[in-house]
């Protein structure tokens, strides 16, 4: 079976076939040494093809967040079946053009730029969060309509939570 | 000598503090507030009193509350650290009403150098060379926006009480000056409770470089050298390190004759610095004083084998500083990054939470500076900065390669840090050149937020393996085929089985 | 220069010489036991391979299948560590005899050197003072005891092929002379394969302090200073330190000048150390040389600002060391304490088991150099020290402040260590004064063991807390009676009740 | 309630009050103001009179191992209750003069100096046991006789596993 897994900026593949106990890993034909041991609190020891790695692996909601060698990445695993059946519910849903602006980060929401029913242009602010003393800026991604705001100033609001909800302007 | 010191402070420099006070045999006592219940400096402390609040204006702020506690529990002097409290004349001041002892400067100096238009009216009466920009802080928004305007953009806003980057805002041109002068001023109030700010021109092709000054109270004042300080994002300061790739020792000798007199003519005691900018024709221009310990301290420590902290308590009690000759000769070459809870993947953004894990870098010429421990609970109410990495080598090439080979090293787990972007940067053959301003990051952005494809390839390997093991249910790890380790192997798939619970 | 280097050893040496490679951009191979698999070193590493087995001997004692991983993997040279295989000549051989390069002195200096008794002999032939003994390996137990007679009782019995106290015993009288022999070969045995025995006059009053040298192919040869290292306890140095605070700067040129020598006469290369004896009249002999790094090297890094592996690795590959010049000047004041996982309070009785939970010291002037992490299993098979502190002061004093303070920061749960007993040492008025012989823990081992009341009802008080609170089963945690913090409160309380579950 | 807490050299008694939610440590007629907070992996923050420590607990059978400014205490906690039940239990027991020598650390018998029923004189060897590399030798506590000896030379032995029994020869 294939196994699919993106990184921000790379796509990267894998055959997997499953024998006796053992699960191979197949690149070019060739199958990957690989030997990935748990140390416990989400890090692992991996070798594979004799170089040597300490691995951080934590998985929240579809993403793999993962530290190797000094460096960050998010990642996304999935195997043919799944990316299958997600390409086919994607292709029957209508095109809604409705976009959630959710808080990149918690925080105390010191300023709301826009009403309900305004049209903004890309980049403009909307709303000014403030968290560890510094401000951070939400910006209009593109242009288009704000359809509702979920927020209002002082609100302390959690990672995730929906900000502003909008309508694309074409 | 000081018999118990408190630490009007939190985080990583209430711990520095104290490591000196317990190296000099001096009691230690921590104020904390109700969020830092458990952070390291409370137990760190030989003594720890609660203040109460969240946020900072309900806890380490509050300088009566905090003057009550050293006098009712005998604590014969109070270190400000930096941040909070430690600009603070009226504090200072009190401080010293109260029969205390204040460590850092009298509070006339903090007041002239604290408020940076008088700071800078001082250095020009005393043909210390500055930066052109409004010499009294912004009254009138209109008016304001002509200084801009004659002076010619880009300019700076800055606020008046301030440092660190807080309260600060670039303007580039004149559409945005009303919105930038406003964020400032709302920045600088909730930073240090003052929103006064103003303008400055932006000197081109800058480079931060500040000097290290020393003054006590029998007269010496002497400067420790230079730190580099030009790695900035947002104006805040990322890397430092001393000595700079910029300066000749004629220069040097020059800017570091300036500090001096600057630290003269405001009758400074204490450590202190003196920031200057250096333009592309190596002009440098005083910015402005910090009349406290400085975040990058560290770096000078490592090349003058001082004990800041150590010098400050000393001049304080009225001692003398400990070497009485201004550096001219730096023992090696010190580099610190500073570590933030951000994401610099998300554009920076905080990064809250709990450490999970915490396996830190040391081996030959590294020094951590640090607040938190795993299961330090990182929180939205204070600075982002976690740690301090100091690397130390011989020269600068060892410096930096000791740094990038203590941040790959580093492990946390549980919140993002700033980790990653600093090896990039420390990997920039620009910044290993030496060859660099204030706006390094803002010009090299797209190599500083590059992919690595070979990285990239491992991290999705292991995130393939793990979900496939999830998936099938049978261990998958280790399938080393030339393996033949009996009991290792039962121990990897017996944890494997655990792990599966 | 080398492109990748095979580290043939373990734990922290293992992972300190890596990041001397990672500094230099050479490719790190580790080898590892089973029982190693999940160590920081074998992550650390840039490649790891399986040696199989769990003993020395069946793992990092097989030299043929380490020479064959580094031809087939293409490492270009080994670097053997101290302890296993690093001063074993026939390795040192066949390294050679394969094409590669062995980081360490040429095998007939291991030979001659390694022998302690032909470097009895080398020695006293080119007029460089040594301790009264046999001159050769005992044969004849019977005949052996007639030289012990001869010299006088103490002597030591000593491994010919070892060093780090393996293999050692004092013998006080005849009557324990055939019982300690015999132990002596089954540990020499054990640990080098190799029972030979000799016997040495045992000095009275003697420090022990040996010199640092460096020799390199183009002919230099120079001393870096001595290290100070009688603290011992059953002939394992305990606490190391440059420099010593008994050498005259008179003395320490001679010493140095004899070091040299010594180095020269044996035809040496790379880094490697002169140990001597020095009695009460400040009279002092060659003991031993040790033809590879020591693992108390860090002191001497710390004030000479070298970093000797490195210095190994430019020898090895035919370069000049980095200074030319012997160290007249130290930078101050290193010590170094070896952290066992041992229990002081059971006779040092070894302490296996699995770290749960780690925060190590930091801060101005502390480095460690450690093998271990949270989550690393302690095991039995090998040696018990698991980490190394060094902290570097201006002076000693400050140096001894800084270790202290860094001894009562270290937090380590799941095993016994030796940090108690180590600050008991530091703190001994002897030991800050300078005043001890080799012999200073046995002399006082009733005030080295000694309870603190204070700190000894802490510990009852907590540990009275803890129980209350599992027997009432009602949250007993934070009665603070000023107490009004909200939202702590409940955090704690709702830990609380987690923790009971 | 009376607490008792021993350490290998001193005895502590701590006085005990329920009150309502909370419970008083009384020491010479004062409640003592204490605030232990837990961080987790057995370490507690604990400010006992605006003293600050950090204190690690470890519960083994009946033993706390207590870590606090760099130094360890091995604790044995006991209440009145408790502690009356014991010495009743004791003072019943017919006084049996064996007792077990157990290996104080793990590690493989290198050798057996001793064989059953010989008597053998304070101090002197046993079994030598070697563990890191390092020999441990056990040594007899007192005149005494060898009732039994449980392992063999070469054996590799856990902690407190029973290695030779005794009777004090009188």
């Amino acid at each position: 079976m294939k196994i699919f897994a993106d990184t921000p900026k790379n796509k990267f593949e894998f055959e997997t076939y499953i024998e006796k106990d053992d699960i191979l890993i197949i690149k070019d034909d060739k199958s990957i040494r690989y030997d990935m041991t748990p140390l416990g609190n989400g890090r692992y020891s991996l070798i594979k093809e004799n170089k040597s790695y300490i691995v951080h692996l934590v998985k929240n909601d579809e993403t793999y967040h993962v530290h190797v060698l000094g460096d960050y990445f998010p990642v996304k695993v999935e195997d043919e079946r799944i990316r299958k059946v997600k390409e086919l519910v994607k292709s029957s849903q209508s095109g809604t053009t409705e976009k959630i602006i959710k808080a990149p980060i918690p925080g105390l929401v010191v300023k709301i730029n826009v009403e309900a029913g305004k049209t903004v242009s890309e980049g403009e602010s909307l709303i000014v969060l403030e968290a560890m003393k510094m401000e951070n800026i939400i910006k209009a991604p593109y242009d288009c309509k704000i359809n509702e705001i979920n927020v209002k100033e002082k609100d302390a609001v959690q990672q995730n939570q929906d900000l502003i909800k909008l309508i694309s302007v074409d | 000598m000081f018999k118990k010191i408190l630490i009007a402070n939190r985080g990583e420099i209430a711990v520095r503090i104290m490591r000196t006070c317990q190296e000099m045999d001096i009691t230690t006592a921590a104020v904390f507030s109700e969020v830092d219940r458990k952070s390291p400096f409370v137990y760190y402390a030989d003594e720890a009193y609660p203040l109460g609040g969240i946020t900072s204006q309900e806890s380490y702020l509050k300088w009566e509350k905090i003057i009550g506690i050293a006098k009712e529990y005998g604590a014969e002097a109070i270190h400000p650290g930096y941040g909070f409290l430690s600009e603070n004349a009226d504090f200072a001041e009190a401080v010293f009403a109260e029969g205390l002892t204040f460590i850092g400067p009298p509070a006339d100096a903090i007041r002239v150098m604290g408020n940076k238009t008088e700071a800078r009216k001082l250095m020009i009466a005393n043909g210390i060379p500055t930066v052109p920009g409004t010499e009294d802080a912004i009254k009138d928004k209109d008016k304001a926006r002509q200084t801009a305007r004659k002076i010619g953009y880009p300019i700076l806003i800055k606020a008046a009480a301030g440092g660190g980057g807080k309260g600060m805002r670039l303007v580039e041109d004149d559409g945005q000056f009303f919105e930038a002068i406003e964020g400032a001023a709302r920045e600088a109030k909730a930073a240090f409770n003052d929103s006064t700010v103003y303008i400055e021109k932006f000197v081109e092709e800058p480079r931060h470089i500040e000097f290290q000054i020393l003054a006590d109270s029998k007269g010496n004042v002497i400067h420790l050298g230079e730190r580099e300080c030009s790695i900035q994002r947002r104006h805040q300061k990322v890397i430092e390190e001393s000595p700079s790739s910029l300066l000749t020792n004629e220069l040097r000798a020059k800017m570091g004759k300036a500090a001096v007199q600057a630290a003269k003519v405001c009758g400074y005691r204490s450590a202190g610095t003196i920031e200057f900018l250096v333009d592309k024709n190596l002009n440098f221009y005083f910015l402005e004083m910090n009349t406290r310990l400085q975040v990058e301290h560290p770096v000078t420590e490592m090349v003058s084998g001082l004990d800041l902290v150590k010098e400050q308590i000393l001049i304080a009690a009225g001692k003398s500083m400990t070497s009485l000759k201004s550096l001219d000769d730096f023992w090696g070459h010190a580099i610190e990054c500073r570590l933030y809870a951000e994401n610099p993947d998300n554009n920076f953004a905080p990064s809250p939470g709990e450490i999970l894990f915490l396996k830190s870098a040391d081996g030959p010429g590294i020094r951590e500076d640090s607040g938190v421990t795993q299961g330090s609970e990182i929180s939205l109410y204070y600075d982002p900065m976690i740690s301090k990495l100091i690397a130390w080598g011989s020269d600068r090439r060892q410096a930096i390669m000791r740094m990038l080979r203590a941040l790959r090293e580093y492990e946390i787990l549980g919140i993002h840090t700033t980790i990653p972007f600093l090896i990039r940067v420390l990997e920039h053959p620009l910044f290993q050149k030496g060859k660099f301003t204030t706006k390094f990051i803002e010009e090299n952005r797209e190599q500083l937020f590059v992919e690595n494809i070979n990285t990239a390839e491992v991290a999705s390997f292991a995130a393939a393996l793990d979900q496939i093991n999830e998936k099938s249910k049978i261990s998958i790890y280790n399938n080393h085929k030339n393996n033949k380790h009996g009991s290792s192997w039962k121990l990897i798939h017996r944890q494997q089985s655990l792990r599966k619970k």
